[in-house]
């Protein structure tokens, strides 16, 4: 129990970190970390199918995705610093954000909680996909299509042009 | 087609025919109108001759009614109307001063019908809607009289002072339908009402106000002498002296006799307007230097004696009221067709350049000393025989002040008609007029016939009253003998001596206007308290028109158009305004700072949770 | 304080510190990391939901597809990103203020 | 997810996916193939719903509710016309024309799926897909503009899916369910409806955020103005309506807002309708830039809709349903004008603009059409729209709303007399001058719609079995 308020405690925490981040790069590769706690929390719920897609997928890829565009724009991030104010006001912001929601939002939360419906569960992830979630599948499809295009769209071949 | 539409009808669809008619077509539009007249006449004289006869529509569903009847009073006055509408389409069949010939037809006989359906309906609604057409004709008829600014502006001021006095006959209508519960006049002469209700005096005096503005009467007559030299001799002759007259007596009768039980009060006040008429007209008529400007006077102050006449509530003056309606409206367009026709033949209708002309129109002078003999009250013409009922029924009420009143009105008309008569027929004739010829044919034909009515009513006058006066009031228990006939009896000595006291009087005149016959009324203009009287008459001090519009209209006008920029100002600057600071805000708030809207969507996305949160 | 409550009221501080991010910083590269983190934060509140009422496969199921869209949606914000450098030369979102009106 | 239908979304997928192979020598036939598959599936759309005996049958045998058969056909008609219009509107060189195509045949695709499913998170699924297809087409052009609009559209609507996840996740939790008919059903139960209404509420406002509704509408015009200029029609005809209004009015009628279990959230979803209408109304009436004033009347339309979408009563959803598909016709003929204009005239600038109306009479006068409808003037179908839901407001007893709502719908005449004012009447200016009438394929869609506005109100009793069919049924 402890440990897994611990992950959610270190989430939050290597969140704070990557928006106080100086450097992009560090904000990036604290996102993965974020999501690698996130996964582990996911582990922690027993929900191994969604972990494991979390580690991969956004600590894996997305990262590799993130650092590759800070590559690219770096000269701008050298030439132009931005405002650390913003960034060291964050965790005041959060502390007092914290401290307000604590008297406000557990309260509401066991609300939400005692008017919970109980469901069947069950079953494996292939099942609910295939068989509660296939529509949802049809839009993943549909979603890998327009990333294809957008970037196809947004970075043209230019052959004709050159 | 029911005989009773002809006159109204016809007159309508002829003056719309004359619309089409080209500009060029010689006399064929003044024979159409004296042939549609012509023919109205034979038919009304045909409908007064039949029993009394109804037509009744339906009209606007079944709320209203649209009634024509032809009772006697209403076919009396309908023979009157077709009868001087003949009279004026003949006369101004070779008439150059009437305006434009196709208009002034259409407006005749568009008047023509118009006067003719309110002199029949039966319902208070439709005869409001003649009259109100009526008003419609009397602006064009005097606009398009002349091409002068000054037509127009009598005509306005015909058309203002008719207007305002109609929307009361259009209040006092309405009064009078809502207490008696219908529009009808003959129902509601059935079951008159009486004016010991307050709203019934109002609706009462509304109605009086409608009749007498437009028979003329004081102080609604002020168009009327500024219309006799802005407009046409012709139009003189035909609406404030026949037709005006006619209908504005005609309806003061009905409402005084058929619609309202007077009572003491009224009287007195009916008696007093028409005294003050009388009086205030004639002082101005006796110092007019104008030929149709004086007459107009004298039309105006001879309503006196009809508003006195009914005024008294007895059968003889009310007899003697009507009486002299018919008689005046003979007389007096008797006297504006000799106008006309001085005013064709020599140029002028100013009294101090004509003089002498008795020998070069024989014919108009004839017709013109019958008539004022006629107007004054001379012995054996019409007009004494009416005068003299006015005067008896005045007598029987027991005020004598309005006798004298009316005595003195008698005195003063017979000298300012010698004083006319002088000045334009006798006398010394001026170089200028020594080719003078006498009027054509067609202008004295009609002239003659009116004053040969006049003679007609004078010495036979137990023919109208017997014809027309009694079965109109019939039901009121006239004694017969004392309408028709000669009494030489103290009246009769009272009118000689007015007559010897007019004829006194102008010989002073004339001694102290050293002989000029146009100066002849100037020891009376020029008294000393009476000068300064009609120097501010001269002004228009009381001319409530003047007044209304020098003072007041300028005032509101001004007010209104305060209100009229406070009203543009709100609807037009205002909102302006207002979407200008609106959208000036809007344009300053999205100034494409993305941390500005970024703030704005969480800030409301977070009130907008709170609040479906429920906020505990 | 039962266990959901608690899981919840951090991942409010987290989606909070994304939010945070997205208002206060001027990079597009950190907007983007804003945007992921409150991504986590609500793939977080589904599982955590999934767990509280026994439905956990089916939770998964969908966070399987929010990751597939997650992806997308970055890659399409990179490209934005890296097409805005290439046209206005900076990443910097505040500047970004051409329309207006 | 209703079958029936599925075919109107995967036939543009599959289009979509062969475009790219198939032109990628002939750029042209990219144009043909999607204009053929839209053009087929409009086709079939009117077997479907315009046979004789459906109609004599006052529409009662339309597969499903009826409501998604009417939004795909609004979805397949307005990309009809974009699709058709940017076939020649296109510069010859744009590098990216096959994507562009593709593109839009997947934002149909997407469209489809939203107005046919029938569950929440695939609702949200499509809505995702429709919204990064929106953000490549607006930078269509490579424009600054057209990255600013896009920056700002990706970002600011950003907050709306966070919103609708952990409303997915609360309703998860307490509804147990996320299909549509599960809380029908549970609004129509008298368990205690907290916290389904919270999550709700969570939904809610996403969709409000997609739509772009006042207070949460600053995207909206940059993104509208940015866009390429055929792409700013799409946008603001179909693709917001259906990513935000839509499902606006999707969950009105499952909330039954008209029974009253939801009443907060009805009354703050008329307020924010009302707010949006007078804003847009107010911040249109000073816009120097065409596209600009179109965005905020669009922003303006929108709070109709959503207004009437509040009430929730069976009138006001008629109305709203009925505003929506107006709203496509009308705000599609008004966007490609304007991109007409643009492409004569070189500018929007309606400060440079003026007089247009002697050498694009026909841009001038389908203008006219579609403002007046717009404005609600009879007998265009606007006008029956705006009737129905100002009738609905004074029915619930909510005059001061109706009257407000009448009142905007005078300055929306307004602003748009004075926008047809500066650019079609008037003198001309110089940038007037040399600017002819566009060609006939461009002018073809617009005069197509105009009819269709046309069309729409002075058949109205026949629209009118439709919509009400459609309510009853939704309703239900």
């Amino acid at each position: 129990m402890t440990t897994h308020n611990l992950l959610f405690v270190l989430a939050a925490v290597f969140a704070l970190w990557a928006v106080m981040a100086k450097k992009l790069l560090t904000s990036a590769i604290m996102l993965a970390l974020v999501s690698v706690a996130v996964s582990l929390i996911f582990f922690d719920f027993s929900a191994p199918w969604a972990g494991v897609f979390e580690l991969s997928v956004c600590a894996g890829l997305i990262t590799v995705l993130f650092i590759g565009a800070v590559s690219l724009i770096r000269a701008d991030e050298d030439k132009r610093p931005e405002n650390r104010a913003f960034a060291y006001a964050l965790p005041l912001a959060a502390a007092v954000f914290a401290i307000a929601a604590w008297f406000y939002l557990p309260p509401f939360f066991e609300e939400l909680a005692a008017g919970r419906q109980m469901a069947a569960g069950g079953g494996t992830i292939g099942t609910a996909l295939w068989g509660l979630r296939r529509p949802d599948l049809l839009g993943q499809v549909l979603m890998l299509a327009a990333g294809v295009f957008v970037i196809k769209s947004v970075f043209p071949r230019r052959t004709e042009n050159k | 087609m029911n005989l009773i539409f002809i006159p109204i009808v016809l007159p309508i669809i002829a003056a719309l025919a004359l619309l089409l008619m080209c500009e060029k077509t010689k006399y064929l539009k003044e024979l159409l109108a004296i042939g549609t007249s012509a023919v109205a006449l034979l038919a009304a004289a045909n409908i007064f001759l039949l029993p009394v006869q109804a037509v009744s529509y339906a009209w606007l569903g079944t709320g209203i009614t649209f009634t024509l009847r032809a009772d006697n009073l209403s076919a009396f006055l309908l023979l009157a109307v077709s009868l001087f509408s003949l009279a004026i389409s003949v006369y101004s069949f070779s008439n150059p001063n009437k305006g434009p010939a196709k208009w002034f037809f259409f407006n005749l006989l568009m008047t023509q019908g118009f006067a003719a359906g309110a002199a029949l309906a039966d319902n208070l609604l439709a005869m409001l809607f003649f009259w109100e057409g009526l008003l419609v004709f009397l602006y064009t008829f005097i606009a398009l009289s002349q091409t002068t600014y000054a037509a127009k502006r009598t005509a306005m001021k015909a058309f203002l002072i008719n207007g305002v006095t109609d929307l009361c006959l259009l209040a006092g209508i309405t009064i009078t339908a809502y207490i008696a519960g219908t529009m009808s006049m003959s129902e509601i002469a059935q079951n008159k009402l009486t004016l010991d209700y307050g709203w019934s005096m109002f609706a009462y005096v509304l109605l009086l106000i409608g009749a007498v503005s437009k028979a003329g009467a004081f102080p609604f007559h002020t168009w009327i002498p500024d219309a006799a030299t802005d407009s046409s001799a012709a139009f003189m002759a035909y609406v404030p002296a026949a037709i005006d007259k006619l209908l504005g007596i005609y309806f003061l009768a009905r409402a005084s006799i058929y619609l309202f039980t007077l009572n003491g009060t009224m009287q007195l006040v009916l008696m007093t307007l028409g005294a003050v008429t009388i009086l205030v007209a004639v002082m101005m008529a006796f110092v007019q230097k104008d030929y149709k400007r004086l007459l107009s006077y004298h039309a105006v102050s001879q309503t006196g004696y009809m508003i006195l006449g009914i005024g008294t509530l007895n059968p003889i003056g009310i007899a003697g009221g009507l009486f002299h309606m018919i008689n005046h409206a003979t007389y007096k367009s008797c006297l504006f067709m000799t106008a006309g026709s001085v005013e064709r033949q020599t140029g002028s209708s100013d009294l101090s350049k004509l003089g002498g002309l008795w020998s070069a129109m024989p014919v108009t002078v004839l017709c013109f000393v019958i008539a004022a003999a006629a107007i004054s009250g001379i012995a054996p013409l019409n007009g004494f025989f009416s005068k003299e009922l006015v005067y008896k029924g005045t007598l029987d009420t027991g005020y004598t002040i309005f006798f004298l009143a009316a005595e003195l009105g008698s005195f003063l008309t017979l000298a300012s008609f010698l004083k006319l008569g002088h000045a334009v027929f006798f006398g010394e004739r001026p170089e200028n007029l020594k080719e003078t010829k006498e009027a054509p044919f067609s202008m004295l034909l009609p002239m003659l016939t009116l004053a040969g009515i006049c003679v007609a009513f004078g010495f036979g006058a137990r023919l109208p009253t017997n014809w027309f006066i009694s079965p109109a009031l019939a039901g009121m228990n006239i004694p017969h003998p004392l309408l028709s006939g000669f009494h030489p009896d103290k009246l009769y000595f009272v009118s000689v001596i007015v007559i010897l006291a007019a004829v006194a009087n102008h010989m002073i005149g004339l001694a102290i206007g050293g002989g000029k016959p146009s100066k002849s009324s100037d020891h009376i203009h020029y008294a000393p308290v009476l000068k300064e009287t009609y120097a501010m008459a001269e002004r228009r001090v009381f001319d409530l028109y003047e007044v209304l519009m020098d003072r007041a209209v300028p005032a509101v006008s001004l007010a209104l158009f305060k209100a009229d920029r406070f009203f543009d100002w709100a609807i037009d600057a205002a909102p302006s305004r207002l979407s200008g600071f609106f959208g000036g805000t809007s344009r300053r708030f999205h100034n494409g700072s993305y941390p500005l809207y970024m703030a704005l969507t969480l800030a409301c996305a977070a009130v907008y949770i709170l609040l479906a949160g429920g906020l505990k | 304080m039962s266990n959901f409550a608690m899981e919840w009221y951090l991942i409010a501080i987290i989606v909070f510190t994304g939010f945070y991010c997205m208002l206060a910083s001027r990079s597009i590269v950190r907007q983007l990391i804003g945007l992921e983190i409150v991504s986590k934060g609500a793939m977080l509140a589904v599982i955590s939901a999934g767990a509280l009422t026994g439905n956990l496969v089916f939770a998964q199921a969908l966070v399987l597809t929010m990751i597939v869209i997650e992806v997308v949606v970055v890659a399409a914000g990179l490209a934005l990103l890296v097409k805005n450098f290439r046209v206005h030369g900076s990443a910097d979102i505040w500047k970004l203020d051409g329309l207006k009106g | 997810m209703d079958k029936g239908l599925l075919a109107y979304l995967l036939i543009p997928l599959l289009s979509a996916v062969i475009i790219p192979f198939a032109a990628r020598n002939r750029p042209k036939l990219a144009d043909i193939l999607a204009n053929v598959t839209l053009l087929a599936g409009l086709a079939n759309l009117a077997w479907l719903a315009l046979r004789p005996s459906i109609i004599r049958g006052e529409f009662a045998d339309i597969p499903g509710d009826g409501f998604s058969l009417l939004l795909v056909a609004a979805v397949y008609l307005v990309a009809l016309c974009v699709t058709f219009f940017s076939a020649w509107f296109i510069e010859e060189g744009l590098p990216n024309r096959s994507a562009y195509y593709s593109l839009i045949l997947v934002s149909v695709s997407a469209m489809c799926g939203v107005v046919t499913t029938t569950d929440f998170f695939t609702l949200y699924v499509f809505i995702e897909v429709l919204a990064v297809t929106s953000f490549a087409l607006i930078t269509t052009d490579e424009s600054g503009a057209g990255l600013e609009g896009a920056l700002k559209y990706f970002f600011l609507t950003f907050p709306a899916s966070a919103l609708i996840i952990i409303g997915i996740a609360v309703m998860l939790m307490s509804l147990g369910s996320l299909s549509f008919e599960s809380l029908r059903f549970f609004m129509a139960s008298d368990l205690p409806a907290g916290p389904v209404t919270f999550g709700a509420a969570l939904m809610l406002l996403g969709f409000i955020i997609k739509a772009g509704v006042v207070p949460f509408h600053t995207w909206a015009p940059d993104a509208y103005q940015g866009a390429y200029a055929p792409v700013s029609a799409h946008l603001a005809g179909i693709v917001t309506k259906v990513s935000g209004v839509y499902a606006i009015i999707k969950m009105a009628t499952l909330l039954r807002f008209f029974d009253g279990r939801a009443q907060a959230l009805s009354e703050m979803l008329m307020f924010l309708g009302l707010l949006s209408i007078a804003v847009g109304a107010l911040a249109a009436l000073k816009q120097t830039n065409l596209k600009r004033m179109l965005a905020f009347s669009s922003i303006s339309q929108v709070g109709y809709i959503v207004l009437a979408a509040g009430l929730g009563t069976p009138l006001a959803i008629m109305g709203a349903i009925f505003h929506l598909i107006n709203h496509a016709t009308f705000k599609t003929v008004l966007f490609l004008n304007s991109a007409s204009v643009e492409k004569s005239a070189g500018t929007t600038d309606m400060d440079k603009l003026g007089g247009l109306e002697h050498t694009m009479p026909w841009t001038s006068w389908t203008s006219i059409v579609a403002l007046l409808s717009t404005a609600g003037v009879p007998p265009l179908s606007g006008f029956w729209s705006k009737l129905i839901i100002i009738l609905a407001l004074w029915e619930a007893g909510l005059k001061g709303y109706a009257v407000l709502a009448l009142l905007f719908s005078i300055v929306t005449l307004a602003y748009f007399m004075m926008m047809q004012k500066k650019v079609f009447f008037g003198k001309k200016t110089p940038a007037a001058e040399s600017s002819p009438e566009v060609c006939a394929p461009l002018l073809a869609p617009v005069v197509l719609m105009s009819g269709l506005i046309v069309a729409l109100g002075l058949l109205f009793p026949y629209f009118y079995v439709y919509v009400k069919m459609v309510a009853e049924r939704i309703l239900l």
